[in-house]
């Protein structure tokens, strides 16, 4: 048999293969460089970006979790000047897709990014993370309620022809709805999830543990909820869909593409093997060779249910 | 070791021992490349093969050798060592590992300590495991440099090393807040003490609890000594990807952060780069 | 030091210690029965019931996800005259509360539910499970929109004058707004959280693994969420709350009191260890005696937030 | 054993070996009260005291004894045997302990096999691990029953006991998919060709694949013999307890459903209660 094919495309962007990296979890791409060879993943998805510098929260920021693990990093970054002036370079000599993860505090700051962003060539597409609070709005995360999902995502398509991809909050009540205002607005594609709301306790400080009180869950503990929400949204919206939340293996990689994925982000998993994205390709590779499917994509949706 | 030649390998445990109640030092085999190690760098250890616990568990070097092959034509086998307390879930299990038994090892990770003028008096400062990577730094600094080291813990139990150090020919200077084991109190005030003489050029190197490396940063900076401090902090990724790590730099404020990390920029800095909360 | 105090009070239901079972992980207390003592429980919370005998879900039911498990048992319980004729007997001989988990596809089901519960004098509470689809309102749960919740709890206030838990579910944008409802509708107490939906796929088969497709999320995965959850309602809402969610220790149980629970269910955990939740009692107690606390009230909501 | 004496303990492996590819058996210590398992019943094993894996997994008990001890005055040790499949992370794990590793067992549990009547030939149907809970069985009614075993399997590996049922003087009859061990085709074509002399009264005990014990029911139905059947099903309590393990009996319909707990009401049924899908 020959090589399966595993090349995807996801809102017109073209990529060897489904795995790319989760923003946040992957830096830049360059810290980790040596351990994997980059020009094997489907993408990299950069730490999401803001127009200033941002701070971050004060520390401690992250304590694992049963299964998982909560960070409040806070969205600490290099701003966009330094990224185009420090990261890009280093990007440039990688053939990989870069997608650029980015929030803003209103829309006016995501508008103001996403023309940035439709200037650099590297970019391949945009990334919006919309779970962020939106100050405008008394801090209600624009990714909480579908009215503010659409004005924002509208906002951005007005700003950029790269293609945008959305990255949803599992934190709502129904995320199809979300998924919906973000297609109305013209999104290209949707990302899920980001992290759950969670917390973590230190009985005898009788103290949250992180600084920040709460953080993001991520990790294999949450996989099922992300299941669940990726089989949700493919069935009902239009877009394609990239799967992210505990991914680890091939074979939660493809269960997601099963459930309707197009491509996968692997997250928390890269902090355990700083070499598993491009062990997964590898490991996907190989599963298609032994069920003789001779490409991926055939593997999207088809879940069969009776 | 360049910082691009990190490594992830499979590593056999070649013995685990208690060491004193609550603390256990194990002997892992390593590939060759280990050898370029400095002091201060650490490894990040998976001890599960599974998701409890999920990440990895940070560690400093406590000593690097090579041993002799069973067999006479088998290759000679680098190892590393660490020095560990047990204080919870991930120490827990790998206390309970036996000889034989392997571990996922991503490492060395960090930089190191400098290892400054051979000529200065290196004194070394640290409590707990902090001793860890001050021993494996005194191995290669006592062959140059004439070297002190200053240990301290609440009791006896938990001053480590000293046997190791005294083998290596260096002086101990042991302080137990309960004095059960040399002076009575903390050993900062030992090492305070000790400075008092002024004159010799000197350079401190500290590793222990927050506390103690706060009160010997402000001791070396009262002396004009400078001093390197390896810290601590929650971990997730160990190379700079997570922003999990950081901690203030000296020029931190509210308005222009200056956050680093302790994974990557560290775990060793001097003493005048961090902002002491 | 004399034996601290580990007796609570919740929504009027007086009761040994903080510790219960939570529904559908205990039977109806009976199936324990020869693992633990049930009288050194705090209470014992039933299977959830309803009015005619329930079949629930087809197989499988039941699958390990990391972490946790998902179950789509679908509220197959034996309804409310063979729990009156054959489970009441048994729980009369235990001197310890009993709470009766309960549901209904219908407003009208809960509150005549709750009529018929009244009446019964071995039952010392009622939790309302929420998280049911509502068969009028298109399937929407009742515990998914405030306004639902509020109607519903607001019927069963009327039908009874025990003391009335409303189990909340976790599927939500906003559990706050979730909480004020209920004690609008002059609930006693909240129990959260229920179980997060989740799904698990099956790759060699191309299948779900549960039959129903998706299923209720619990263990120590969701912990986090439930903490987080826990908190933010004690902080914004003046009821009782019982906390659960991935409970397997005694510092679990204080951690969710510190976060603002008078009380705790244990639920998964039952599975794992018959005896846990007598040990949670025995090690809880053990370590108020530790740190010198002289009764387990002194630490609710005792969190530190600086 | 009562089934109000169900027990929780901690167990120490004596030995863990493979006995066929992809097949091992394990002895583990029990307190003096396993002796009063009967043939039939499981334990619920926690393989990691941790939550990966988080539930417990079920094993048929596969034999019970007693060793002498190393000592002369020490007690009498118990233990129980198991006989289990690597099939996923559970059973991974399960495969991975050492002579003197711990485990939390739960048990014995459930309902065993009804004896029947002595004067029947004992006819024993089983694939795969399916011959754990049927030795166990064998041993008990091979005193004073006559006994025939039937084993199926897809290959020559999947054949398990044969040399222990021999040893225990019991005939054996293998049939494998790839004819690689016995006849080739299905055990229930042998066992059919086998009852098909009529005569004897008979009762037929099965434990194995979903397949293999529909067919067996049926030809016990068509022979009027009395069938029992262990089943399986994923479980999480072991207790009837969480609802999770249900099948469905023989009255059921979708308007008037009825579930029986693998766990309590089984995992030996009368094939005729059971709703074969
Ligand atoms: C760069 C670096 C080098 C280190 N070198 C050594 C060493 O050589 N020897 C050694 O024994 N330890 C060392 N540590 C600390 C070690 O990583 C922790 O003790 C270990 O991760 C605890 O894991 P656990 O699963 O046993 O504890 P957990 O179950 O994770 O936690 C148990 C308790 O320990 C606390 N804890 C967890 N992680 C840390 C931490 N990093 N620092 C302080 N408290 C913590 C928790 O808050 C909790 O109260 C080092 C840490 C760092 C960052
Ligand atoms: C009453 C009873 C008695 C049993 N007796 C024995 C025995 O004596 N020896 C033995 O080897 N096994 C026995 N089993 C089956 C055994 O419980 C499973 O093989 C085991 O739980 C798998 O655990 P795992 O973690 O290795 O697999 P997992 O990682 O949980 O699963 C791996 C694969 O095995 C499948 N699987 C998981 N559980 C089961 C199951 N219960 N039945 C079938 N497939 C399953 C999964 O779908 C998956 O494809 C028995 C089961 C029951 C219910
Ligand atoms: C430390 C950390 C930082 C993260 N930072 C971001 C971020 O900047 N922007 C974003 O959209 N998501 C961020 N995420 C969320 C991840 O991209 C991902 O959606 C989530 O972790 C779930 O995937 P996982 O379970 O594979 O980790 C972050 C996650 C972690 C763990
Ligand atoms: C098998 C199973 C059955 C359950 N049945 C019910 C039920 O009937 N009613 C209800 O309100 N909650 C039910 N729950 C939810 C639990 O009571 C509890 O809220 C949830 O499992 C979270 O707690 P845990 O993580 O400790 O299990 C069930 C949970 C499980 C695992
Ligand atoms: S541990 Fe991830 S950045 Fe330091
Ligand atoms: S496994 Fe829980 S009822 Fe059978």
């Amino acid at each position: 048999m020959k090589k399966p094919d595993l090349t995807v495309e996801i809102a017109g962007i073209k990529m060897r293969n489904p795995v790319m990296t989760a923003s946040g979890t992957f830096g830049y791409g360059e810290e980790y460089s040596s351990y994997l060879n980059l020009e094997r993943l489907g993408a990299i998805v950069t730490k999401g970006l803001s127009l200033s510098p941002k701070a971050g929260n004060p520390m401690p920021r992250i304590v694992e979790t049963p299964g998982g693990m909560l960070n409040a990093i806070g969205l600490q970054n290099v701003g966009i000047e330094a990224f185009i002036e420090n990261k890009i370079p280093f990007l440039r000599t990688v053939d990989t897709p870069v997608i650029v993860n980015f929030f803003g505090n209103t829309e006016d700051e995501y508008a103001e990014m996403a023309e940035r962003l439709d200037k650099i060539p590297e970019v391949s597409g945009l990334e919006m993370n919309i779970s962020c609070p939106n100050v405008k709005q008394g801090g209600i995360a624009f990714g909480s309620k579908p009215d503010n999902a659409y004005s924002v995502v509208k906002a951005v398509r007005e700003s950029t022809i790269k293609p945008i991809i959305v990255k949803l909050s599992p934190n709502v009540t129904d995320i199809v709805e979300m998924a919906h205002a973000c297609a109305e607005a013209e999104a290209d594609g949707l990302s899920l999830i980001n992290t759950l709301t969670g917390m973590a306790i230190d009985l005898q400080k009788r103290k949250p543990v992180l600084a920040n009180i709460t953080g993001g869950l991520s990790g294999p503990a949450i996989k099922p909820i992300a299941l669940r929400m990726v089989w949700q949204v493919s069935r009902a919206v239009d877009l394609p869909i990239i799967g992210i939340g505990g991914i680890g293996t091939a074979t939660d990689a493809l269960e997601f593409m099963l459930a309707g994925a197009s491509a996968v982000q692997v997250g928390t998993a890269n902090f355990i093997s700083p070499g598993i994205a491009e062990k997964i390709v590898h490991d996907m590779e190989r599963y298609l060779v032994e069920n003789r499917i001779s490409a991926v994509r055939e593997l999207v949706g088809a879940l069969e249910i009776q | 070791m360049k910082k691009d030649e990190m490594m992830q390998f499979k590593s056999m445990v070649i013995f685990n021992d208690q060491i004193s109640p609550g603390y256990c030092k194990i002997r892992l085999t390593a590939p060759r490349e280990i050898v370029q190690s400095r002091p201060g760098q650490f490894v990040m250890v998976r001890v599960y093969d599974g998701i409890d616990p999920l990440l990895r568990r940070p560690f400093g070097i406590y000593d690097l050798g090579v041993f002799e092959p069973e067999y006479p034509n088998m290759p000679k086998q680098h190892y590393l060592e660490i020095l560990y307390k047990i204080v919870g879930r991930g120490t827990g299990i790998l206390q309970s590992l036996h000889h034989n038994d392997y571990l996922d090892i991503l490492g060395p990770l960090g930089n190191g300590f400098t290892m400054g003028n051979e000529d200065d008096e290196k004194i070394l400062v640290g409590g707990g495991f902090g001793l860890a990577p001050l021993y494996f730094l005194a191995k290669r600094l006592v062959s140059v440099s004439n070297v002190k080291v200053f240990i301290g813990g609440r009791k006896k139990e938990d001053i480590l090393c000293v046997t190791e150090f005294e083998r290596l020919g260096i002086d101990t200077y042991v302080a137990t807040d309960d004095g059960t084991l040399g002076s009575m109190g903390l050993v900062t005030e030992v090492l305070e003490k000790y400075l008092s003489d002024g004159g010799k050029r000197r350079t401190i190197f500290a590793c222990g609890p927050g506390p103690m490396l706060k009160s010997t940063a402000a001791i070396a900076e009262l002396h004009g000594i400078s001093c390197q401090v390896s810290l601590e902090s929650n971990m997730a990724c160990g190379v700079g990807a997570c922003l999990g790590c950081v901690t203030k730099g000296s020029s931190h404020t509210e308005e222009k952060p200056d956050y680093r990390c302790v994974c990557k920029d560290g775990p060793v800095f001097d003493s005048r780069q961090i902002l002491w909360g």
